[in-house]
């Protein structure tokens, strides 16, 4: 069963992840993007710069992957997550996944982007249309108490 | 013995490298790892209980450190 | 806002529905694809022919649409619904959905299938394996007792 | 009256045309059309209360029909 998930420097490709989850077994695919928008707390955002400790967070993408499609028999999961420096609109994650029924897809995509989002080493910096930029702490507290 | 902590996004800003050498005892823990990093410029901008990784794991304060583990402090993550 | 259902007799493209509900506004994307898959209630399945009601199935994808967008405030959603002869693996239905967060907008894209499946009029008749051919009747009824 | 009422899918099958032609009264309502379809051949094969549609949108037994009115059978709907 595919289950796959890795850093990447380059565009997510939509398409690309979508063929990679099909099979004539599945009945739905699911594709989760996380994009870059232009308000973040409040504040005008212009950018991000993604950062990660990349082959920590290769290997917890991958072991994310197949723990989904462990706990969910027999569902297809490939993530991929962006690093460098994303303009608005762009896609930071992919998730695509598939599933011979709706339910579980929806359920693996949900599941697979919050687990993601809890423990995969990557951290964002944003940059704002006053110039300034900051690293995000998803927890509401100040990262460090730095603003470089 | 001497170790080699890597250091990301905020907090490698806060100590003003990308990793930093510290030293510990040759039966050291991570609890040990995080008290030599106290003792560095700009570590007093860390939190008081920073995620650790060894070896590409999350890792608790008794976690045991060896020569040549890769030890790494892991900012608040922001993936996604 | 973004809100649009439509009929479509050509392949579904994932990518142009992703960049139609893209808007700078939006944090996350998601795009469901309901796919013809090899079986369905235990028999082997080689390929589905849809067919509607087009005049009433294309109103009711774009009311779908618009009561989407406005049920879950400032999301983009637009619905494909394609007909004709579909082979294994090819798209029945895309549904791609936008919203500043992906709490909502994993909650629009599964109301929008859902409501789909409930109102719109079209069908399906399966081809199977052994060269017999059924309407399929989601309720579990015979559609008519006929089998073409 | 005449009236022209749509067909679809199994329903269409079961009639063996996509429309049929029925009578039905001036003052009519969804359950005259469905009385009137009941006399076509090929109707045995309907169920009790098959859905029905008047100009795209779908009726209750009641709702009248009048001259003009797109009429339309809904099978049950199999989409997605």
């Amino acid at each position: 069963m595919t289950a796959a998930g890795r850093l990447t420097r380059v565009p997510i490709d939509a398409s690309a992840l979508i063929a990679e989850v099909s099979a004539p077994a599945h009945g739905a695919i699911i594709l989760f993007l996380g994009v870059v928008r232009e308000v973040n707390d409040g504040r005008g955002v212009t950018g991000i710069e993604y950062s990660a400790y990349e082959a920590m967070a290769a290997a917890e993408l991958q072991a994310i992957a197949s723990e989904a499609a462990t706990k969910f028999a027999s569902s297809a999961v490939v993530i991929e997550h962006r690093v460098g420096e994303l303009a608005l609109e762009e896609a930071s994650v992919g998730i695509a996944v598939a599933h011979a029924h709706r339910g579980e897809a929806y359920a693996v995509s949900r599941w697979t982007i919050e687990e993601l989002k809890r423990r995969v080493p990557v951290w964002k910096r944003e940059q704002y249309v006053d110039g300034t930029q900051e690293w995000v702490d998803p927890s509401g507290r100040p990262a460090t108490g730095m603003s470089a | 013995m001497s170790i080699n902590v890597l250091l990301f996004a905020s907090y490698a800003d806060a100590l003003g490298a990308p990793s930093i050498c510290v030293d510990i005892p040759a039966d050291a823990t991570v609890a040990d790892v995080l008290a030599a990093i106290r003792l560095q410029p700009g570590a007093g901008l860390l939190p008081a209980k920073p995620l650790v990784a060894v070896n590409q794991k999350y890792a608790r304060s008794t976690t045991s450190v060896k020569h040549g583990d890769e030890v790494a402090l892991i900012p608040p993550v922001a993936g996604g």
